[in-house]
Formats: structure tokens, C-alpha cells, sequence
């Protein structure tokens, strides 16, 4: 029986701003599951902290809301003892980004079979509006006393240094095209990051959905807003990593990611900015150490004999240490 | 004297002190022999000093004296630094070309050192070279035996086609040779401590016993008879010879452990290196294949976290790590004492503060242990004493983790980790206890029953039902903030209450359902006026200090700490209460003997700490405790001993 | 009733609750009244319950009582929440739109909150609505004040050309007017109030005055003199209307604060975003522009470290955070106190573990600031009773980290850093004090007299003279590994001993050195068989129930702890030694009582602990310490009001 | 009177393993020093834990060998505290691109003054050999028990995804040329980052001095070694982005590092990658904020009066909290 975006949605109160941009990424990702054909107890979903990182208590799956900074390593550990789990991560960017940016880093270099969120509005949301890491230098939003006097990071260029294998861009008020890229990140085998365009509309005063919209850029002919986000698909971007590529085909695919990285202002690119197929996932890389890994996994070993003694057999060892 | 020998091997680390020292240990096991070793070694890789100090004895050994029998030194810094800890009567290995070099050209000795020597030597009138360290020992009785290496290593060089400068590095091999010759052990147990520490390196076993044979016959030819100690090979079991990082490496596999997160640090990465080298075992029997996945982190933080997260998976999880590791994974431990999921922190104390003495030893983190974490949660925290506690802890740890659903701190501490000794475990007695666990077919019948799963369900006994992430037919929500039986944040001040009671009643119920034996263990006449209380591997040395005080008539009591929260304060009270309480540990403030005070009202009458980074050595700690006995300790007594 | 007045102000967070409270409270300041009033709020930004409480009073005011005498509601939940808190003889301010709303559908309500109303309601037989609690309140003789928002915003709106919707946030300053204009404070207090709250935004300030003056309007039309409670303007000094978070940044302009960093974080953060919109200053006098930076990090690990690089430098430097953050940066204080870098770290607790309950109050990190970091190193640890305290304590800090030349942590906490309080403040008497910091000029005498610049040289005192990185004539290291004088790495166990022994015995030093009256305060008499012990936020709720229970005849005393660390044991000791000893705090465990009983053996006869997180009522503790007395009362009493 | 890298010798013992590249960092560094002309007391060197770490124990300077990681934090709050300082931060690869990798990141959207040099020898060189961050996937060095299992970071790539602002790398063996490279970075106003190719002989057998200098690859002329380490400017390459480049020309030398940083195996670029003059830096954007920052920074300002009272006036701040 096909499951439906109802089945995802867990019955409590959601205390988000009215008009958070976080509503939309919640219905994305509840609408992806529900394609995937997935059923809510093979998903764990992975938070930090934040108002994103309320998230997973409103999604019928089993739900981790962690430390802040701190998912991806929560969800790389539950996925490597059980890489049968379907395991999401999710953070805000000051999360991600900010505190937690090292394990981001870190997790481009292992590959590990999990999809990671970031909700990109800006600001530390749930701190009252701080300027968060993504916010661009000399921006003044309403909570900062001051212009921001840090510059912004780059998420996706970031991802692609880090080696990142599937790098993506939504816009929360686009819910379908973010479903569609969930999918995908979910389907792709390995580590794939979304770095999720998400009005603040509490905080963030500058990167509105107007904004966004384009809504102070109407069209002369027509007299209706030009949206400044622009899907990838539509120019037929292609942005597959393929075995069968030349260096040189692939140096041109990367420099085409970090030109679109650096598209902002009137035009900014959402959709797949890259996708690597050609590198072994992390639980791969373990199967060819430890044999029956993925068969009898950490999580599933039964630990003890019938009669409640360890079942770990370890003469052998013993064996090379007595005397 | 046979079979009761003090042994110390010294040189600059790198240039294979450890294997002198593991091939030394091997041998003797091989024989029949008990032995206990300790290793001490600078932060750094190569060029400073270390050495290794190894007690062997017909019977088992559980601690140390301070004075050598016989040291074996590559260089000249492991005598200046050493030969003044040589008992009369023992002897010392030297390079003879050494001799003419000065005390104070040594560019890695201690200034301090340097300073010393200068003031004794010139007392004797003697000048400031290595020579006149030698002259010392032998006015003072010791064997001084030159050991020419460059001369021995000519001649193997003659025998094998190597050169001179590629067989610098057998030095080690010499070194160890020439002092088993010369107490006489048999060159045959040499032969298989050698084959089995370069096991899988023919080349090299092949060598070094060829070395070996050459100067364990100039050592017989030179200077036989004349050393007055002896080791003789006797029958004895099969016994493992182990370091305290392997004991608990052992200890997590045979415990179930199937996820070990590390970031390296001294001196807990041994202990995950070890168990990556051996992350394959079989499992029920012949055929299943188990695997325990070793996940090196970028930090200490990302190892508690992902072994949380393997925890809620369902897979028994831990991280190894020392004090600025622990500092770093804090906020980890609060989360998981919070979400009452399962992991271990086997947490191996070093010197501190900060970066502190790396390599050294303390047990400062008591304190910091207990309460580590901003917030109240409830936590287990114990400690091994010796080598096979830690076998057996490292494994129960789980059992604990589970039982309990909360985090447990195995702490452990340097001179555990890098000590040595010939022990018996037997991993056939280790018991698996999964808690209440409920599997998909329980959830099944809990549904049935037309009941919910809630992971946080208030029960009678504050345990809540777990299930794996994954379980079918359910799913649960974590969470840092205060939450309700569901997992969600709640911030209702009544269920805040019920809540942190729930969390923090598992302290009780883990104090009253553990049995005494796992908590204290308690050596020596309940009457003893004078108890000492200590926690962790001072408990070898006191228990010898003990041994030999009760062989003078003197009764002291010892009760060792192992469980250090929740504390079984009644029951250390009981043994307590009307005694004088000597509290004996490796740290600044007596952190023990505060706690004790704190949780029971007894005050303790008098301290015996120590914090030079070097392990308790059982003659100091005996003298001290027969200076309390006799009323002439000082109220607080700081122990210095050790190089 | 003048001028004795506990006022509650609720609605749903992002509503203007806040901004209510702080009218009031100005304009209640403005009046020459005194006020103090604590803030609840989810942690949340728009939706969930919050409200603030405040108590006015002709004398100062240092605690709040359970009950309310006037509830102003801008939303049915805050009715559903609080409107049995409000006494016989009280008023409620509701909204008569909500009076059908079912309390089963108010979908932030939580289900604990829910079942007892429903419990409730049913008893008296009255249906589930909001004009059941109406009724209750008007059965238990409290004034009901129907409010109609729209039809005064509907009002407002036709005078003005702003649209209906565009006014929806004016619900608050209609809800604070309405108040005022019951109690029939002047209007003018509520203009200049609002003058005042909305300043340097010309248009809300006309706007909102113009609302306040309809809803004054409409009060007094409609429910005039009905209201018993009254407040009535007083001569009065000036005097300042601070929050814990203001007093404390201006404590750290004072006392010479020029480099805080921090990471966001609740109640930390409202702190450093005051004082970076506040960086520049005058300095010396007219002309000199002085300034602070406010750096933003990266997390709290660099936000500590930072502080420290700037400490090192030479300026005075700080971080503040909760818990968490705490959490984050614990390797950074080791290696602070290793290194005896003056750096301040202000701790605001507030209810854990773990990300727990972040904008609830608890004092439950007071362990966790003592032993936070592995191994031993001196700190400091003092923390502050109230917001006076808070400001003198915050300059005093960096004295103390400067004299003693090591880490400081501030503990306040949630109540201390969302209370608001009219207070004077001195700042002419903040003194500063940098302790044994040379300058070039020193080092050139030092030199000049043959000596050489040691960082870390042993003194008698074990403080070492410091220089600023720069200072011209010297350099020096720092390592968080073990040192020498000279600060280079040292595993010598000689060096160790003498250096952990300089560095601890600062302690001592700090200890023998501040006066008591920093230390400790004593209130009441000293022969009180039963003296309470606390520390922190609960000073207020305690002075004032052992002031209500003297004028019953029922003497006890308080003892409040001010140094943590080095804690004054023996001066405790003097005082509690033959009384029964109440401990009062806010956390499960009740950490001081531990505390004491660790450091002078002295045992606590009775647990007073609240961990609800919510701050103690003086009604509470009045009434728990009676039961003390009168022998009725538990060994652990836990308290549990507030919504 | 001139400085020679002498003045910059302390005389303690250097217990760094015989033919440790981290000695060519070492005397670059005080030649380096001496070069500029700074005297000891101005130069403030803060480093990380590892046997890089080490380093300022060495030289004769200000020298704070911090924690684990952050040498960074440390080195920005000095530095911030007293802009006239020269500050140098050093790290080992673990120590600044694994655990400390946050703040690297971090740092490069502040752009401060400080040089940031780290010895990449691809190991934990301090505890005994474990992989760190760059080494590459697959590659197994003496002391690991498996062949790594975790792919590298690259860190030019990832310092200019970072927006650092000035990105060279060394080789421990050319110290001239390192020396030159140091110079640059400590003129660069703004951050100065340089990865030093460090041949670690104790536990990294893989990426050793033989390695680097090719002796494996002889010339079939010469019989000489041809080396695999190579000097960008002997290509004539220009790392400078200048403010009056167009955004193609700026582009390109994007993607021109990221070629030059994706070499490797028998052609390894050493030398400036990138250097943008056009960032204003961190200092520079305080004193906007702050006025007098520069001439009266923090760590100078005079806190009392003479009589030993606080010389801070905030009457006007206490006259907005009045009542
Ligand atoms: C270690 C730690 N530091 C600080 C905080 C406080 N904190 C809570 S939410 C938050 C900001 C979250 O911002 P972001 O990640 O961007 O998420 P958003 O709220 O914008 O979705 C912070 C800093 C914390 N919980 N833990
Ligand atoms: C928080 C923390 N974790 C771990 C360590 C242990 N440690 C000391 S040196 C070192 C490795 C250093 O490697 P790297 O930074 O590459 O420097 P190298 O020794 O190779 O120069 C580690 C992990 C520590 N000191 N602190
Ligand atoms: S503060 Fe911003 S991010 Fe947070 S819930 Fe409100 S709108 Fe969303
Ligand atoms: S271990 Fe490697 S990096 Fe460390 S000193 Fe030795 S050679 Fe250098
Ligand atoms: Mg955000
Ligand atoms: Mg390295």
C-alpha cells in the first residue's frame, strides 16, 4: 500500500513562526518518504538545534533531535551500526554551518550513506536572530545591532572542497522541486547534501520570500514578480559525475558548480549542483575490511548464548597473547 | 635470590626500549614465571628518555618497589637518570664507550637532574662523566658490567651480510639478551619471546635471535656467576600476558561492544588500534562472522556522539579516550544521560590539567568524572584496580549502560593502560544483560494488548522500555530539551519533575539491584583500626604495603572503591565508621576522600597523594601507611618517588 | 491596597508580551515605585505561552509570591494557565472574544495543564470553556475585566489611517494601559513609559500612546473604582530599571572588560548583544574614546580560547554562555588555569542536562563549574544572589582573574539574567586591580638588575610576575603541557610537584586574601538554631520568607555563599557548626548541601530543592522553612509552583 | 640593526625525530622573522598539540603552544585584542585541518591578519601515526592496521572555498623557498594560510623526502632524481586577484587554484596559489564599528584612574536605564 504525506505527519503542536520557510522543507521531506515508499519506522531522522532543528518531532519516523552542531555524527554512527536504516540529517545553518561545520567537512571525506538538510535562513533562528554563517558580509538584518562583519561561507563550493558526492540546492517555498530533490538525495549512494533556501520571516528581513520571489522586480510586460531563484533543470544542466568521464570533463563540471555557487543577487540556482557516482560509499569501503558487515551488521549481532553468556569468541586472540 | 628480580631497560624512546622490555617480559612468562611491568616514556617520539621497569616472581606480581635489581641501559641519560634507584647488590649494563662522556653534555637531561648529579658527584670528589656514575654504583656495591654493543653488533655484522649501521636498532635485543644471561634464564624462552613478539616478520625473528644468541654468550663468557639474582623457569598454567589497553580492548569485544569510536590520543588509541587490528571474530559458534566497526572521528565529541548513535541503533557502543578528549566529548554525555540511551566512556586518566604530563600517570579526574556535564543526570561511573578488573569491568560496563539506559564512565588511568602482567581471565564467565529491550514481536504484543509504545512510558522502576531505531511497528523521538513520554519537548513544570525523579531514580535502583562484590571490595580485618580507602591501580601497591605491614603485626584495612557513583555510601560508612580513614590516591586534593566526606559525614584523618606522574611504588606507600600507624605522618603526605 | 501590587501580563510569545512587562515596569519606575519581575517563556519564538510577573511596592522589592492580583490576558491560554493563581480580591484582564473557546482546543496547551482543568471544571460542573474559568474566577471573588481588543483597536484604527490588522500588536499596550488605568496609575507614567520602551522610533511611540490613552480611557469609563489595588506615584531617587543581563555587561564596562566573545545562546546572549550596541565609550576623562569588541565565534570552545588570546594580550576578557556552551568549552579552562591567563567566564544557568529546558531557570551547574576541565587547576568561582551583586561581582571577576591570574567563573543564572529590578548602582567605586602585571619599563629594571623575565617563576606568594605579549625587552611560552619557569614543556616529576603546588596554592592565596564579606554574607541573628544555606538567585525569596517568619517570632538565619571556590570552609564552619542547617537551592541534588558537607563534615538536616524551572516563590519557602521548624517537614522537600 | 635567524634560536633542546621535516619549517620560520625585521617581543606564535606544535618552544618569541585544534581561536583574540602584534599561528594536520578544521573555516570569513602555517605530513604524528585528514583514501602508511578508509580534505581547495584570502604551499625541504612564502604571508594584510608539505620519516613511508624529490624517477639523461615537488612561479603563474579585474578574470584564477590544488602524484605545485588583495579585513571593518580601535585597541586602553578606580564612564548608558 502506497503511503501517503499523512502518514509522515506526527500530531503535535508545531511551534514554528507562521510563514517559516521550515513548513515548506517539513512537507518536502514528508512527501519524499512517502514516494521513497518508505514506512516511518525505517527512517531516523537526525537534528541539531535550532527552530529546524524542532523538525524530526513533527515527522511520524523515529525522530533524534540532537545537540547543536552535532547531527551528523549522531546519524553517520546509528547508519554505520545499521546501514540498513534510512537516515536524514537535518540542521539550521548556524548549526551546520556554523558550530558543526568540522563534522560537515569531515563527512564529505567518509562518503556515509545519509542525506543531510540544512536550513539556510540566515540567522540563528531559536537565539532571536543573530547573524548566522551564511548571512553576507555588510547585511544588516533586524536583530543585529550591526552590520554583519563576518562574510558569508559558500555552502555548496564548501561541500564540493569537502568532497562531497551529491550537492544540492532548495528553496523552501518551492515544496514540490525540493520533494524531487530529496528523492533524489535519498536515492544517491552516499553522502548528499541540500542546502535549503529558507525564509526567516521573523528574523531575516533582507532574504524574504519576496525577495526570493522577486517580488520588487516586476516584469515591465506582464507586471508580475521575476522570481531571483531559477531551477537548474530549466537551462538542461546536467550535473552528473560519471566513471566513464575525462579529467577534463569532469575539471569543467566542477568549475561550472563553483560559478553557480557564486551566482547570487538576481539569478540563484536551485537543483542539483553536482552528483559523483563513481565513489565507494563509506559501508562499502567497510564490507571489503570486515567481510559479513553488511549481512550482520553491529546493530543486528545477537551478543548472547541461549544461556545469557557472551557469544564473542575470542580464543583466537587469546591464543596470540598467552604465554 | 631466585625468582624475585627487579628489572629496568632504559634508552631514548624510539630506539626499542618497548620491545627490549616486551621481549624481557615474554621470555620470563614463557617460563613459567609472574611478572608485572610498568612503562614510563616522554610526549614526544624520539630522542627523550624512557624505559621500562618489569618485577618478576614465582607468584604473581601486582606493583612495583622502587629500587632495581638490574638496569640495562642503551645510553648515557638512562644512567644518569637511573643509576641511583640500582640496589646493592644488583647490577648495571653499560656501553663502555659512554664513559667518558659528560653529565652535563646530555642535551635531553633534565636540568634538575643535571643539578643533582653535579652536587652528589662532586660530594665524592668524583668528576662529571658517566664514569663516575659507574664508580658510585660499584663503591655502593652494584655489579657494573660493560656491554661493548658496537663490538657485538661488529661481529654479527661479520655473520650476516648487513651492515653496521642497519643493525644500530638490535641495541635493544642485546641489551635484553645480555640480562637474561646473566640471571641465567634459559636461551630457549628468549628464542620464543622473540619469535612471538615479531611474529610475522621472519626476516627479523631470524635476526634477532642471532643477536640475541651472540650476546647472551659474551654476557655467559664475560661475566657469568657473578650476578647473584636468578630466574628459573617452573610449571605453570597458561597465562596471557597483557597491557591494561588490551585487557579492556578484550574486554569491550567479549562484552558485546560492536561500535568503538576513538580520536587518538595518549594513552587511550592503543586500545582501538588494537581492536581495529582485530575487528573480525567469529560469533555463536564456528560459522557466524561478528565485526565491531572501529570509526576514527575527526573529534572527541563527533566519538561520543556517533557511538550514541550506534548505541540507539541497537549495536553495544563505546569511546576510549583520556582527560582533554573527555573535556571535549562533555557535552555528549548530558544528551545521552538525557535520552537515556546506552554508551560507554572508558576514560584513561593521564597527567592534567590541559595537555598535562601525556605520557604520565595521575587519577585526577575523579571529580571531574561524577560531574562532567552541565545539569543533573544520572550517570555510572567505576573503576578497575588492576589489569583483570579491567577485563571484566570493560565488559559489565555494557550491562550497566543497558540495564540502566544511561551513560557509564569506565575510568582507568595511565599506569593501567601501559603496565604489563601475566594474569588468568576466563571471558566464559562474562554474562550479556540487554535491560528491557523490547524487540519487534513485543511490540507487536504490545499493541495487541491495545497499548502505545513510549519510550519515556513512566514506569514503577524509572527503566522505560528501549527498542532499537528501526524496530518495526513503532517509532520514538529523542530529545536534549525536557520531554514527554513520547520523546517530544515539554516544558510543563510537572512533567519536568516526573521526569528528572524517573531519570535520576535509576541511581537507586542501580545502588540497590548491584551487587556489593561489583561496588567495594573490602581486604583485611573489619576490625583494622586504620583503613585506607583508594580507588583505581594504586590498589596493587597498597595491597602489597598492606601485605607487608600485616607480615610486621601490623593490621591496616583496605577498601578499594569500584564503583564511584552512585557511591554506596551505607556500606562505606558500615566499614568506615569507627576506624581512622587513610585515604591513598594519585592526585592533588585527595578527590576520594572529599567524596567519602561529602556522602557519608566521615572525615578522613589522613592523606597519602601523589602527582609527579609517576605510579605509587608499594615501599613508599608502605612507609607511609606505617608513619600513620605510628603517629608521625604529617596530616598530608605528598609521595615524590619515581624518575 | 496601595502600592502593593503583584501584577501578570501573558499572551502568546512574539505578541508583545515584553513590551507590556516593560511599559509596566517603567512606568511604575517612572512613578518612584519599586519592582521586581521575572520573565517565562517557552523556547520558542512565536506561538507558546509566556508571560511576566511583576511585584510593585512602595520599598524595594527582591522576590515574588505565588499569587497575582492582576492578570492581564491578550490570549485565552494565559487564561487557561494562570487564572487560578490570581487571589480573591484580584482581577483578570480577558478578552471576551475567547470566552467561548474551548480549553480541550487551544492547541499550545499542554495535556497536563488540560486533564486538570477538565478535572476541575467537571467538579464544580461547569463545561470546558473560557467562560468556565471566568466563572470560577468570579465565584472566588476575583474582578473580571472583559477586554475587547478589536472594538478598541476598531477605535483606534478610524482615528489613524492604519488598517485593523496593521494594529493587532497593539494588543499589548492596550492590555498594559487597561492595567494602569485600573490601579489608576497617572497616565503620564505610561506616556513616558512608552517614550522610554519605544525610543528612537518616533511613529510607535505616537501610535502607541495613542492606544494606551483609548484603553486608559476605556477603563476608567467602564470599570473605574470597582478595583481594590491601587498605585500611586512616591517621591523617589533615581534609580535604574535593570535586567540580570544588563547589570552584568555594565559590571564588565566597568570593571575594564575589552574583548568578550560568545556564541549565541539563551539567557547568555541578550548580554554581548547589549554590549556590542553599546561598544564605544568615554574613558579617562572626556576626550579618549574607549571601546570594547564583541566577537562573535565560531563556537564556545573559540569563544573561550579567543577570550584567552585576548587575556594574553593584555586586555581584560570575558565570555558569558549557559550550560551548553559551558559544555563546549571546558578544554579551554584547563589550559587557562595551566597557563594562569586571567580570563572571565560568565555562567547563566539554567534548567539541564542537556539542551533541557532553555529558557527555564535551575542552578544545577554549580558541581560542574568547580570540577568542569580534567585534572586539577585553580579557579575561582563565585557567584551572585542578585542583581546589584551581579554588576559589583562582574567588574570584581577580572580583579580576581588578574590578581590570581586564572580563570573566573561568574555563576548567575535564568531568574537573575530575565528579572528585571529598580536598583542604584555605584560605578565610582569599582576599583581596579591588576595584580603583579609588569611593564616594559619593569622589565628593563628587572634586566637592568641582572634578573631574567620568567613567566612561571616560583615566589613565595606562587604568583609569578605576568607581562602583556608584546612587552618590549622579554618574551615567554605558555604550554598546556606541564612547564618550566620559563614555560617550556618539563615532564621533570621534581618540576611537576613544585608546579602544581604554585599553581594550587593560589587558592590558598585567594582565600586568605579577600575579604569575607566577599565571600560570604550572614543575615539574621547568630545563635538561630536553624540557619539556611544558599547561594545564587534564591537570596531574594529566602530574605524575604526568614523576614515574614521573624516578624512571626521565628528566627533563622541565612547563609549565603558568594565563593564557591576557594570556598571559605572554615568561616562556614564557624557559623553553622551547632545549628540545624536548611539547605535551599535550585536543583535536584542539592549541590551546596554537598558541598559543605565535603568541606567541613558538616551535615544538612533539611533539603529544600525546586527543579520545576521555575524560581522559588518566597510564599514557598516561607512556608517549607515553617514546616522545618515546626518538625512537620520531609528531609528533601521539592517545590513545585509556577505555570 | 639587522636580525639574523639566530636572534629567533632558543636555546632548549629540539626533540623532533632526526630528519623531521618540521626543522625546515622551524628555520624558515626565523628567517622569515629576521628577514622582516621584527624584533622577538612583536611576534606572538601560538600552535596546536602535536609534534608540530612544538614549534614556538623553538623559536625565540612569544610563544603559546595551545590546545589541540586551536591554535586559531587563541591566535584571533590576541591578535584582536592588539591589532599591533604579529601574529602566527601554527598547526600540524590533524590539529588544524581534523579537529580545529572549524575555525580554519571560520577564519576565512574573518579575514584578520594572522598566517596561518600547517604541517601536512599526513599522519598524528605526536600519537604514533594514525591517518589524518590528508591522507589519501586507500593509502596505508606504517603504523595503521587497514588501508585508510577515508578520503583526503585538500587544503587549498577548501581554504579558498573558505574565503582565505592569501593560500600558498611550502615543502619543508625547500626552506628558501618556504622562507620567501612566509615573508609574502606575514606582508598579506588579511589571512595568511600555507600548507607545508612535511615528510614525517617516522610513520609516514609513504609521502616521504624520497617521495617529494623523486628519487624513484630518475632522468633517463641525467640520472638524476626528478623531482615531483615544483615552483608555480617557474610557470610564471600569478596567484594576485586585484580590485580592478573583471569577474571572468577572477573566475578563471578560481579556477585555475582549484586545478593547481586537484595535482598530484608526479607534478605537486608549491608556491602562492591565491592572493586577494581587494577583502578588507577584520580589523579594519572593527575600526568602522569602533572608531578609536586601532589607535587605542583593547589590550592598550588604561582601565583606572589613578587612584585605582575604573577610568570607564557608561553615564550615558545608565542615563537610558534610569527611571
Ligand atoms: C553548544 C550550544 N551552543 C549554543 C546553543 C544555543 N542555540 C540554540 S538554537 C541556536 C541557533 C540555531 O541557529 P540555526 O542553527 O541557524 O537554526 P535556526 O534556528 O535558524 O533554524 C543556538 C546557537 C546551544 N543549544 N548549544
Ligand atoms: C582534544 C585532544 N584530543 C587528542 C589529543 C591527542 N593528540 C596529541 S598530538 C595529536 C596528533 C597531532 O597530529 P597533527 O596535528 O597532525 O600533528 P603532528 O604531530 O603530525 O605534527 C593528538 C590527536 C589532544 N592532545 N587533545
Ligand atoms: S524564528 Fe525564523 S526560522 Fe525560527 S520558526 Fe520563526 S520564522 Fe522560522
Ligand atoms: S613523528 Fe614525524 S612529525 Fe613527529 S617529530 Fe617524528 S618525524 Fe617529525
Ligand atoms: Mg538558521
Ligand atoms: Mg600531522
Amino acid at each position: 500500500m502506497a503511503l501517503k504525506l499523512a502518514d509522515f505527519k506526527e500530531q503535535i503542536h508545531n511551534d514554528w513562526c507562521p510563514g517559516c520557510g521550515d513548513f515548506g522543507i517539513l512537507s518536502a521531506l514528508q512527501s519524499a518518504l512517502a514516494e521513497l515508499n518508505l514506512e516511518p519506522h525505517q527512517v531516523a531522522i537526525f537534528s541539531g538545534i535550532g527552530c529546524s532543528g524542532k523538525l524530526p518531532h513533527f515527522v511520524k519516523a523515529y525522530g533524534i533531535h540532537t545537540l547543536h552542531g552535532r547531527p551528523l555524527p549522531y546519524a553517520l554512527g546509528a547508519k554505520l551500526a545499521n546501514p540498513n536504516l534510512e537516515v536524514i540529517a537535518v540542521s539550521g545553518d548556524g548549526d551546520g554551518l556554523g558550530i558543526g561545520v568540522s563534522h560537515f567537512v569531515h563527512a564529505g571525506r567518509r562518503n556515509v550513506d545519509v542525506t543531510y538538510i540544512v536550513h539556510d535562513n540566515g540567522v540563528y533562528g531559536l537565539t532571536k536572530g543573530q547573524a548566522s554563517p551564511t548571512l553576507k558580509l555588510g547585511v544588516k538584518t533586524k536583530a543585529i545591532p550591526e552590520p554583519n562583519i563576518n562574510d558569508a561561507v559558500n555552502p555548496i563550493f564548501l561541500a564540493l572542497a569537502a568532497g562531497v558526492t551529491f550537492i544540492a540546492r532548495g528553496y523552501a517555498y518551492d515544496i514540490k522541486h525540493l520533494k524531487d530533490l530529496l528523492v533524489k538525495a535519498i536515492r544517491h549512494k552516499g553522502f548528499a547534501f541540500i542546502d535549503v533556501l529558507q525564509p526567516c520571516p521573523t528574523y531575516n528581513d533582507v532574504n524574504t520570500k519576496a525577495f526570493y520571489s522577486g517580488e520588487d522586480r516586476l516584469d515591465p510586460l506582464t507586471k508580475k514578480p521575476r522570481p531571483r531563484v531559477y531551477r537548474l533543470e530549466d537551462l538542461g544542466y546536467d550535473p552528473v559525475v560519471r566513471a566513464d568521464m575525462t579529467k577534463e570533463q569532469v575539471m569543467a563540471k566542477i568549475y561550472k558548480v563553483i560559478e553557480l555557487s557564486l551566482e547570487w543577487g538576481d539569478h540563484i540556482p536551485i537543483g542539483v549542483f553536482y552528483q559523483n557516482e563513481t565513489m565507494p560509499t563509506y559501508e562499502q569501503r567497510l564490507e571489503q575490511r570486515l567481510r559479513a558487515y553488511l549481512s550482520n551488521p553491529p546493530a543486528n549481532q545477537r551478543l548472547n548464548t541461549p544461556e545469557g553468556f557472551s557469544a564473542t569468541d575470542i580464543s583466537e586472540i587469546l591464543q596470540e597473547l598467552s604465554v | 635470590m631466585l625468582n624475585n628480580f627487579t628489572y629496568m631497560v632504559g634508552g631514548q624512546q624510539g630506539s626499542g626500549v618497548d620491545t627490549s622490555a616486551n621481549i624481557f617480559a615474554k621470555a620470563c612468562g614463557l617460563a613459567g614465571l609472574e611478572i608485572y611491568g610498568k612503562r614510563e616514556y616522554h610526549s614526544n617520539i624520539k630522542g627523550m628518555h624512557s624505559y621500562f621497569q618489569l618485577k618478576v616472581n614465582s607468584q604473581p606480581v601486582r606493583s612495583l618497589t622502587s629500587k632495581v635489581d638490574l638496569l640495562a641501559s642503551f645510553d648515557e641519560e638512562t644512567l644518569a637518570v637511573h643509576y641511583d634507584e640500582v640496589s646493592t647488590g644488583g647490577g648495571v649494563i653499560y656501553d663502555p664507550k659512554t664513559l667518558d662522556k659528560k653529565i652535563t653534555s646530555i642535551p635531553t637531561l633534565d636540568k634538575i637532574v643535571v643539578n643533582r648529579l653535579i652536587k652528589r658527584l662532586e660530594a665524592q670528589g668524583l668528576n662529571l662523566t658517566i664514569e663516575s656514575l659507574i664508580e658510585e654504583c660499584r663503591r655502593r656495591g652494584v655489579h657494573t658490567y660493560p656491554l661493548p654493543y658496537d663490538e657485538i653488533l661488529t661481529e654479527i655484522s661479520k655473520k650476516s651480510e648487513k651492515k653496521f649501521s642497519e643493525l644500530a636498532r638490535m641495541i635493544n635485543v642485546l641489551a635484553v639478551a645480555s640480562s637474561l644471561a646473566l640471571v641465567e634464564l634459559e636461551i630457549t624462552y628468549i628464542e620464543r619471546a622473540i619469535k612471538n613478539v615479531f611474529r610475522g616478520k621472519a626476516k627479523a625473528v631470524e635476526e634477532n635471535i642471532e643477536g640475541a644468541k651472540i650476546a647472551y654468550e659474551y654476557v655467559k663468557n664475560h661475566y657469568s656467576a657473578s650476578f647473584p639474582y636468578k630466574l628459573k623457569s617452573q610449571p605453570n598454567g597458561k597465562r596471557l600476558l597483557l597491557t591494561g589497553n588490551e585487557a579492556i580492548a578484550l574486554g569491550k569485544l567479549v562484552g558485546g561492544c560492536r561500535f568503538q569510536s576513538y580520536y587518538p590520543i595518549t594513552p587511550a588509541a592503543d586500545e582501538s588500534i588494537f581492536l581495529e587490528a582485530r575487528a573480525i571474530f567469529r560469533l555463536n559458534g564456528k560459522d557466524e562472522v561478528g565485526s565491531i566497526v572501529v570509526f576514527q572521528t575527526e573529534d572527541e565529541l563527533a566519538a561520543l556522539t556517533s557511538a550514541t548513535g550506534a548505541g540507539l541503533a541497537g549495536a553495544r557502543a563505546a569511546t576510549s579516550t583520556s582527560g582533554p578528549g573527555f573535556s571535549v566529548m562533555v557535552e555528549g554525555l548530558g544528551w545521552a544521560g538525557m535520552n537515556e540511551v546506552p554508551v560507554v566512556v572508558t576514560l584513561y586518566q593521564r597527567g592534567g590539567p590541559s595537555t598535562g604530563l601525556p605520557t604520565r600517570h595521575e587519577q585526577g579526574d575523579l571529580r571531574y568524572a561524577l560531574h562532567a556535564g552541565h545539569g543533573e543526570f544520572p550517570r555510572i561511573v567505576i573503576a578497575s584496580g588492576d589489569i583483570e578488573e579491567a577485563f571484566y569491568d570493560a565488559a559489565q560496563a555494557f550491562n550497566y549502560a543497558e540495564k540502566y539506559q544511561t551513560v557509564v564512565i569506565h575510568l582507568v588511568d595511565k599506569a593501567l593502560a601501559n603496565s604489563n602482567q601475566t594474569v588468568k581471565l576466563d571471558p566464559s564467565i562474562v554474562r550479556i544483560e540487554r535491560g528491557n529491550l523490547l524487540s519487534e514481536e513485543d511490540i507487536v504484543k504490545v499493541k495487541s494488548a491495545g497499548g502505545e509504545y513510549k519510550r519515556f512510558a513512566y514506569t514503577p522502576s524509572g527503566i522505560s522500555p528501549r527498542v532499537k531505531l528501526g524496530t518495526k511497528g513503532c517509532v520514538f523521538w529523542n530529545s536534549g530539551d525536557e520531554h514527554d513520554e513520547l520523546g517530544h519537548i515539554n516544558e510543563n513544570p510537572e512533567n519536568r519533575v516526573m521526569m528528572m525523579d524517573k531519570r535520576m531514580s535509576k541511581l537507586e535502583l542501580a545502588d540497590s539491584e548491584i551487587p556489593l562484590g561489583e561496588k567495594i571490595k573490602y581486604f583485611g580485618s573489619e576490625d583494622a583500626k586504620f583503613k585506607v580507602v583508594s580507588w583505581g591501580s594504586t590498589k596493587g601497591a597498597i595491597l602489597d604495603a598492606i601485605h607487608h605491614l600485616s607480615e610486621e603485626g601490623i593490621e591496616i584495612g583496605f577498601l578499594q572503591i569500584k564503583m564511584l557513583c552512585p557511591l554506596p555510601s551505607n556500606d562505606i560508612s558500615k566499614i568506615l565508621e569507627d576506624s581512622k580513614v587513610i585515604d591513598v590516591e594519585m592526585n592533588y586534593s585527595g578527590q576520594l576522600g572529599g567524596l567519602i566526606t561529602e556522602k557519608t559525614g566521615i572525615k578522613v584523618s589522613n592523606y597519602i597523594v601523589k602527582y609527579n606522574g609517576r605510579p605509587m611504588f608499594q615501599d613508599e606507600v608502605y612507609q607511609s601507611l606505617k608513619d600513620v600507624v605510628e603517629g608521625t605522618a604529617p596530616k598530608r603526605r605528598v609521595l615524590t618517588l619515581g624518575a
